[in-house]
């Protein structure tokens, strides 16, 4: 017999606001089945799990359903709630009045009926529940960290420091990411090469870190605890453990004209290069893309020069495997490039630049050397406007978000360009600025009061060249909307932060979900902002969204944490909704005939053909098995099976169609 | 047992007689052709009735003993279940035209079956309701062996009314019970005399092959033979010979439910069946195809004797013809008392 | 071909290397059925001709068979594309089978021992083209329908079905031991054989044939109401090979279609 | 069937010109076309500032009477008049019920499947593939392609090249044996409809452009807009004056460049009838 | 009264119904007339269900799941549309309605999207008016006796 208790949740009044609740609590009363039924304001809360355990106990419940919100929220709380009563977790069910019905309806008897409905579907379905029990797998105590910014550094240090292992995999030859690029860093203008490099070397020299540089994910398969990572380590046509670093080959090599992805296309390196001098590890690799023996056959002038002989042109991409318990994904951001924007000259004009650019030439490590230079003839820029939001917040551009970074950094800008050019005149044009941390603020006013930056709140129409100079056409909202014309010397795009190029191939790879910008998706955007919908993976840094390097270190060790807890067990309890294969006493066995369909659909390969015997050992039958490690509980084996033999606990068949008919037959 | 009184009547007046029926506000179904099938079907132009066949594809037993049927509907509610119980009077009242002597003669023994221990009142409504008239036979094929188990191609049991046709110039006309009798009375003026007609000349002569007490004592003895696995290979195990037969009339209970509303329904089911007798903890007593083809057989001929006093074969050959792999019920008779 | 298939089946059940040949025999009236050959003396009733139509393929799954152990089987074209499906689905053990099959020669019968045998065979028997049938007439007839008449058409057929499951046990696929229709937690499918409930059997079978249906039309011939049931098979088939671009060898070489998928499948019903 | 064409009020008055030249390069190319009979205003700047029902009626019993003739394709040379088509259809498209009044205001039925053309689009569509063979004398010039705003933008409307910094013209200029200047203001503001009522803003703003051209090398302004021919060509005395500058940049509508290309005759092309005299 | 149709509405748990709890979040309205049912992944929605739905009594039923590329489990929604496709080519054949089936692929960032979803089907399934030819032959009770 059931004995279910039904428990609605005002939430405040975000759902009674809409719902009668009293009426919905009425309703489940009479239900079949149900023994007590109660509303109250916050279900969520002390006092409303309390309610819940005092009647599960008091009045020996065997279900529970919780009418409040989405499950995605507080299945959970509700669960273990439950569970302290000392009722299966798994015998609590959800019906989600919040952002099914009360948020998304209008007052009325309709919206409440659905509320209904709801619960009346629910109550159905835990009269089919089950107890179930929680599932153990081991867990791979070693993390595989994708990404070598700031992101994975602090990820990995923090991960390695607690004894884990870690993989750090870095698709360039060096560590470092855009922070590396960075002069100086906001609101303290310290240099940030001078806080980043020693994480950089403490990365390289750390006994629990395994760091692989020019090399990308191949693929990742398995599951939390227990992932399988394929690496494809690139050749770097060099003998790392021969090479010394000595450089003399990129002294050597002829074909020095290639733009430098360090310096952002603003300085040049070699074929054989080491992409900038504080490079870890620093050793060269080859651009196999450029070297003239690669592309033309010859030339070879490094290997002769090598005095360590370390040069291998025949070395081919090696593919490294891990068995991995986690990974953290730190992959980073981008920024458009100029040629996005046409009304800015399509990249066309030289001295239109990114904020990216204008920081390597603000570098002392830059091209410039740090003087301020335009990059068409070298000359100091007099006058220097600086667009803020150039895509971002701008959905004709299909880039609807605030980029984040860009007013801070645009301050720096034209404050190191005011310290560097005295005399100079620095222009921002700015839609709104947004300037939320600490000493944000405080900085960006200095910009304006101490350094005399010219901040016009107005959007840049048109930049053109005339007489060498770059015409920039905006408009001074605060003044009117006054047409503006400032003659400049060069320009500074703050371009939009976007996802990698192939942040959607990897996550693809990885199976997480990303956003339409390619983003990555957390788990829930409050409370679980570093995991992801698959168990096992969390994020990192500007892959989520772009942010400044506080923040990604923050949120590194907050996935660094998340890594280090699930470290903390040897096995791990997993969600017991999975795949099971009906087994039967004897002579039926199983109702499984063994026709393998299901062995194919699976996407975890979690499913095999196995012999069953009877007591003599001999073969009676040939049947479907479900490994539960592997199973991740898609169901799509149920599906398939024809003769029903295969069901996926928490949704079986015969709950569902329970609630199939529950809803839709009111009386 | 009533007297069977003998009449003749022109085709125009058998014809008229049809109209009458319906006019009496009876559903008619005869045989009709359909899908290039002659099965019985809703008939209301004489035109469409079908004559010149062997045997319908389907007996029309579904016509008082439906595919399925309604005991009674219910509805659940927190103090209890309300019941609806299957509303006799529902069932209008129907006349069988045109179906043959083995037909009519498989609604007596399931009327003996319905009534054995249990008087079945839907069943027994349902008969009551029904006028049966029969037509002899004047052609048979290799599959017809209702000689050999008790009838015969002018065989009135079942019927209420038995019409032969006697040549070109008109039918002969059997009332065998009241109800036939009833029938004749209210259109009376459409009878003649019958004229001494020999009925018999009109009839197929189907041979005889044995007799039914040879075959249950020669059954009786094979129980354990490997006869049964011999003619049973083949069987696929549907269970078309079982739904087409006029007297197996196993039924399985269902319920319907929809919400807390539903109906429980008697539906035809089949000893063919791997489940029919699987029990829940999986263990089935009739395990193979073999031990099922033999009960239906003794079922049949040994057991409804036995306890019904009835053949559970009226000789028709329908499941040999609907076999998809050609199991001959007279064939394997035959070879059962040959061995 | 008869006396070669006489021949060749005396020679394996003489000399032991199967326990029993599955073949024909002529039954009532002229037509053939199936019939196992046990005893070399046996032999002497087998028939093998164009009127040959039983598709054998139904008995591989068949407990009481399989114990037999090594069998033989005299296949005709849809018997052979049957086997090819059963293997693929772990449902034969090839060491246990010879099947016998007519050649391209006169009076030539071949023997296939092994899956590949059997499956080259069956790609290089596959005729190119097909010639339209009466199942595609009524098919096209069926599509050129409005909704409104194919729902009524269909209503009129499904009304007819007896639920004898005649269909299902012709099918060499239908294989399984617990039907989905016997699953009674939840009830797929209502017993009693009203029209909701044939409907929704034919759909499911219909259904659970695609991508493996051969297209042999033995749950058609042995319907005994004649209710046209290779036309939903046959439009299964058609729109898997259509939708997937499939030829007919890769339909009969792969797996399940529908345990398998490409990533850029038509999806234009899809919002 | 045959292209069918709207003239608009421009085109068979102070423009005659242009529709001169495009009557011509469309009969060089064979290409048939017919007239849309019965043709109203499409609206331009004043309708829509007064009535927005109407300001889509009028385009619409254009739509509606090209669809009548039988046409498939319309070509509104005028980018006022394209630019007013266009619009009308993307909001019939997307408005339904607006389509069925509309289409009761024209007194017609209204299919709204007909494809509207600008003059570079039937050029690219159906001349280009043959330009080549036939041409006779190769422009030899630096031209600067001039597009405007009606032709390009709003660019989710017409959905016609680059909005900010549209090729299709350059494209065309080269093959006729011109070399297209890079230059900035290939989309600016001529000033537009001001001409009449405030030419001291016009002057100004098409001064700019002129000046910009003449910078960067162009010895002519190709055009493919009565509006902005008129500013740039009739305005020039007023930009003289409020620019303190001299111009004799001539500015030609880029269907008068394909007939000078072709060796059609000038005055055949209209090129008589400018202010400012095509000497080149 | 108006006929308000019953839609009950399969959806994943990751993309779909996260979109619908989206919609809620973001307080964009739809017609109350959509119930929703949870499945892990479309991958697990049996085509017999949506049978069952329309047995129960659904006028419409809306299917939805991740894009794809986008699954939780990598490909249970390629395999369910493989299956719908042939399971919609199968019930036209027979001349179920199939309008009243449909599907989408909403994701868990798509709130607006969902509630468009189940407007439009809604208004769809309001002017198609009520199942009841399907909903009959559930009822008809002539017992096989025509």
């Amino acid at each position: 017999m059931s004995r279910i208790g039904v428990f609605i949740c005002h939430c405040g009044e975000n759902i009674s606001a809409t719902v009668d609740c009293e009426r919905v609590a009425r309703e489940a009363s009479l239900m079949e089945g149900v023994l007590y039924s109660i509303d109250y304001k916050y279900m969520c809360s002390d006092p409303g799990q309390n309610l819940i355990k005092e009647a599960i106990k008091e009045h020996n419940l065997n279900g529970v359903v919780v009418a409040a919100c989405s499950p995605r929220m507080h299945e959970p709380t509700f669960r273990n709630a439950c569970a302290e009563a000392g009722l299966n977790p798994y015998m609590c069910e959800i019906a989600n009045l919040r952002e099914h019905v009360s948020w998304v309806h209008e007052k009325g008897d309709a919206t409440t009926q659905k509320a209904i409905d709801l619960v009346r579907m629910l109550v159905e379905k835990v009269k089919n529940n089950k107890p179930l029990l929680p599932i153990t797998v081991p867990v791979t105590r070693r993390a595989l960290v994708l990404g070598g910014g700031i992101g994975g550094i602090q990820a990995s240090l923090d991960i390695a420091n607690a004894g884990h292992q870690v993989i750090l995999v870095e698709r360039d030859p060096s560590i470092g990411g855009h922070m590396s690029q960075l002069s100086e860093t906001f609101p303290t203008l310290d240099c940030s090469q001078c806080i980043l490099t020693p994480r950089m070397v403490e990365v390289a020299r750390h006994p629990n870190i395994t760091l692989i540089t020019y090399a990308e994910l191949e693929s990742l398969e398995g599951f939390i605890g227990n992932f399988k990572a394929k690496i494809r380590k690139k050749a770097k046509s060099i003998d790392e453990k021969l090479c010394t670093g000595c450089g003399l080959c990129t002294t050597k090599c002829p074909n020095k004209k290639i733009p430098s992805e360090f310096n952002e296309g603003l300085g040049t390196r070699t074929a054989i290069y080491i992409p900038f001098p504080q490079a870890v590890p620093n050793k060269p690799v080859i651009d196999k893309t450029q070297c003239t023996y690669y592309t033309k056959g010859k030339c070879r002038l490094c290997e002769k020069t090598c005095p360590a002989q370390a040069i291998r042109l025949d070395q081919e991409d090696e593919i490294l495997e891990f068995d991995v318990g986690a990974v953290v994904l730190a992959t980073g951001f981008n920024v458009k490039g100029t040629d996005f924007f046409p009304e800015y000259g399509y990249g066309n004009y030289q001295d239109v630049i990114t904020g990216l650019q204008f920081e390597r030439l603000a570098s002392a490590s830059g091209p410039t050397l740090g003087e301020i230079r335009r990059p068409s003839d070298g000359k100091i820029p007099e006058k220097i406007v600086f667009v803020a939001c150039a895509g971002s917040r701008d959905p004709a551009k299909g880039i609807e978000y605030c980029s984040k970074i860009c007013c801070m950094y645009i301050a720096k800008h034209a404050m190191l360009y005011k310290h560097k050019v005295h005399q100079g005149n620095a222009y921002v044009f700015y839609m709104d600025i947004r300037a939320g941390g600490k000493m944000y603020e405080e900085f960006v006013r200095r910009a304006i009061e101490e350094d005399d930056v010219k901040y016009i709140r107005g959007r840049v129409s048109r930049i053109y060249e005339r007489n060498g100079k770059l015409i920039v056409k905006g408009a001074d909202t605060l003044m009117g909307g006054k047409p503006i014309e400032i003659d400049a010397d060069m320009v500074v795009l703050a371009t939009a932060g976007v996802a990698s190029p192939k942040a959607e191939e990897l996550a693809q790879k990885v199976h997480v979900s990303y956003d339409q910008h390619n983003f990555y998706a957390e788990a829930h955007p409050k409370l679980k902002p570093v995991e992801t919908n698959t168990a096992g993976i969390f994020l990192a840094g500007s892959c989520q969204a772009p942010k400044d390097i506080p923040e990604t270190v923050a949120m590194a060790s907050g996935a660094a944490s998340k890594v280090i807890g699930l470290f903390s067990n040897s096995e791990l309890k997993r969600d017991p909704s999975i795949a099971v294969v009906n087994r039967m006493p004897p002579p039926t066995y199983t109702t499984c005939v063994g026709c393998g369909l299901c062995v194919t659909a699976c996407p975890y390969q979690a499913i095999q053909l196995e012999d069953i015997k009877d007591r003599k050992g001999n073969v009676v039958k040939r049947a479907a098995y479900v490994n539960p490690g592997l199973c991740q509980g898609c169901g799509t084996c149920v599906a398939f099976c024809r003769s029903k033999s295969i069901d996926i606990e928490g949704y079986t068949s015969q709950q569902i169609v329970a609630e199939i008919s529950a809803l839709l037959n009111d009386e | 047992m009533p007297t069977v009184e003998t009449y003749k009547i022109s085709p125009v007046s058998l014809e008229k007689l049809f109209y009458q029926l319906l006019k009496e506000d009876r559903k008619i179904y005869a045989p009709v052709r359909r899908n290039d099938q002659v099965v019985f079907d809703l008939v209301t132009r004489y035109e469409e009735i079908c004559t010149d066949f062997i045997q319908t594809a389907a007996s029309p037993k579904n016509l008082i003993f439906p595919r399925y049927e309604n005991l009674f509907s219910y509805k659940k509610g927190k103090d209890g279940v309300e019941i609806q119980q299957f509303n006799p009077d529902s069932i209008p009242e129907i006349v069988i035209w045109g179906l043959r002597p083995c037909d009519a003669a498989g609604f007596k023994v399931l009327k003996s079956l319905f009534n054995w221990d249990y008087k079945d009142e839907i069943f027994n409504t349902r008969l009551n309701k029904t006028t049966i008239i029969g037509f002899s036979c004047n052609q048979c094929d290799e599959y017809c062996f209702c000689t050999s188990v008790g009838g015969n191609p002018g065989n009135t049991t079942g019927s209420d009314l038995l019409i032969t046709k006697a040549g070109e110039a008109g039918y002969l006309v059997e009332a065998v019970t009241e109800k036939g009798k009833g029938v004749i009375e209210r259109s009376d003026s459409l009878f003649e005399s019958s004229d001494n007609i020999r009925k018999e000349e009109f009839l197929a002569d189907v041979p005889v092959m044995f007799t039914p007490d040879l075959l249950k004592e020669k059954l009786e003895k094979v129980f354990e033979s490997e006869i049964w696995q011999q003619q049973s290979i083949r069987c696929l195990g549907c269970g078309a010979c079982t739904y087409i037969c006029p007297i197996c009339a196993c039924f399985d209970i269902q319920d319907e439910a929809h919400g807390k509303k539903g109906t429980r329904i008697r539906c035809w089911d089949s000893c063919g069946f791997s489940l029919f007798t699987q029990h829940a903890s999986g263990h089935n007593p009739r395990m193979n195809q073999a031990q099922r083809w033999r009960q239906r057989v003794m079922h049949k001929y040994v057991y409804m004797p036995e306890r019904i006093h009835e053949i559970g074969c009226t000789g028709c050959g329908r499941c040999s013809r609907a076999c998809p792999v050609d199991m001959n019920i007279l064939d394997h008779l035959k070879s059962i008392l040959k061995s | 071909m008869i006396k070669a298939m006489k021949n060749k089946s005396l020679e394996l059940l003489t000399s032991q290397e199967v326990r029993v040949v599955i073949g024909y025999e002529k039954g009532t009236k002229c037509s053939t059925r199936p019939s196992f050959f046990f005893l070399p003396e046996d032999i002497e009733r087998m028939v093998f001709d164009e009127e040959c139509k039983n598709n054998l393929a139904v008995y591989l799954t068949k407990e009481n068979i399989k114990n037999y152990g090594r069998l033989a089987i005299i296949a005709n074209d849809k018997t052979l594309q049957s086997i090819v499906k059963l293997i693929s689905e772990n449902q034969i053990r090839e060491d246990n089978l010879f099947v016998l099959t007519p050649g391209s020669e006169d009076g030539q019968v071949i023997v296939l021992n092994s899956i590949e045998e059997i499956k080259s065979f069956v790609n290089k028997s596959i005729p190119s083209q097909k010639e339209p049938d009466s199942v595609d007439e009524l098919v096209a007839r069926i599509r050129k329908m409005s909704r409104e008449e194919r729902w009524k058409y269909w209503q009129d057929e499904f009304a007819r079905c007896i639920r004898c499951y005649a269909c299902r046990a012709a099918c060499p696929l239908c294989y399984c031991t617990r039907c989905t229709v016997e699953s009674s937690q939840p009830q797929w499918v209502p017993v009693a054989s009203h029209v909701l409930g044939n409907m929704e059997w034919h759909i499911i079978r219909a259904m659970h044939m695609s991508g493996r249906c051969t297209d042999c039309g033995a749950c058609a011939e042995a319907c005994p109401v004649n209710i046209n049931l290779q036309a939903l098979t046959r439009v299964v088939r058609e729109s898997i090979q259509d939708e997937f671009n499939l030829t007919t060898e890769e339909y009969l070489e792969g797996n399940n279609v529908l345990s398998s998928f490409k990533p850029n499948d038509n999806e234009t019903f899809i919002r | 069937m045959p292209l069918a064409v709207y003239p608009g009020c421009s085109l068979t008055g102070s423009s005659r010109e242009y529709m001169e030249s495009v009557e011509q390069i469309l009969k060089t190319f064979e290409i048939p076309y017919t007239f849309v009979e019965d043709w109203n205003c499409c609206g331009a700047t004043a309708a829509h500032n007064l009535n927005r029902k109407v300001a889509e009626a009028l385009p619409a019993r254009i739509i509606a009477l090209a669809e009548k003739q039988g046409a498939d394709e319309i070509l509104v040379p005028c980018a006022a008049c394209y630019n007013r088509l266009k619009s009308s259809q993307k909001k019939m498209d997307e408005d339904k019920v607006l389509k069925g009044q509309l289409s009761e205001m024209v007194g017609m039925p209204l299919d709204n499947g007909i494809k509207i053309l600008n003059v570079l689009e039937v050029i690219e569509q159906s001349i280009v593939p043959k330009l080549n063979e036939k041409i006779q004398a190769p422009l030899n010039f630096k031209a600067a392609c001039y597009y405007g705003c009606l032709l390009v933008r709003p660019g989710n409307v017409l959905n016609f090249d680059r909005e900010e910094d549209p090729q299709s013209m350059d494209r065309i200029v080269e093959i006729l044996g011109a070399t297209p200047v890079k230059w900035s203001f290939k989309t600016e503001c001529c000033g537009a409809g001001f001409t009449v009522s405030r030419t001291d803003i016009v002057s100004r703003l098409s001064g700019d452009i002129l000046i910009d051209a003449v910078e960067h090398g162009a010895q002519a302004l190709i055009v493919a807009c009565p509006m902005c021919h008129a500013n740039l060509d009739m305005r020039r005395k007023d930009i003289e004056k409020a620019t303190g500058r001299k111009f004799d940049i001539p500015v030609i509508y880029l269907t008068q460049a394909i007939g000078m290309a072709l060796g059609i005759d000038h005055q055949k092309l209209g090129l008589n009838r400018h202010f400012v005299p095509v000497s080149i | 009264m108006d006929f308000e149709p019953k839609i009950v509405a399969f959806v994943c748990n990751w993309c779909t119904y996260a979109g619908a709890d989206l919609t809620g979040t973001s307080r964009i309205k739809y017609p109350v007339n959509v119930r929703i049912v949870r499945f892990p992944c479309t991958g697990r929605i049996d085509f017999m269900l949506l049978l069952k739905a329309f047995d129960e009594g659904a006028d419409g039923i809306i299917v939805s799941g991740c894009h794809p590329n986008d699954c939780h489990y990598t490909s249970g929604n390629f395999h369910a549309r493989r299956r719908w496709m042939i399971f919609r080519n199968l019930i036209d054949f027979v001349g179920i309605d199939i309008r009243r089936v449909a599907f989408s692929w909403v994701s868990a960032a798509e709130g607006a999207k969902w509630a468009e979803v189940v407007t439009d089907t809604v208004g769809k399934i309001k002017e198609l008016g009520p199942y009841s030819e399907y909903h009959q032959i559930s009822k008809s009770f002539d017992g096989g006796a025509k």
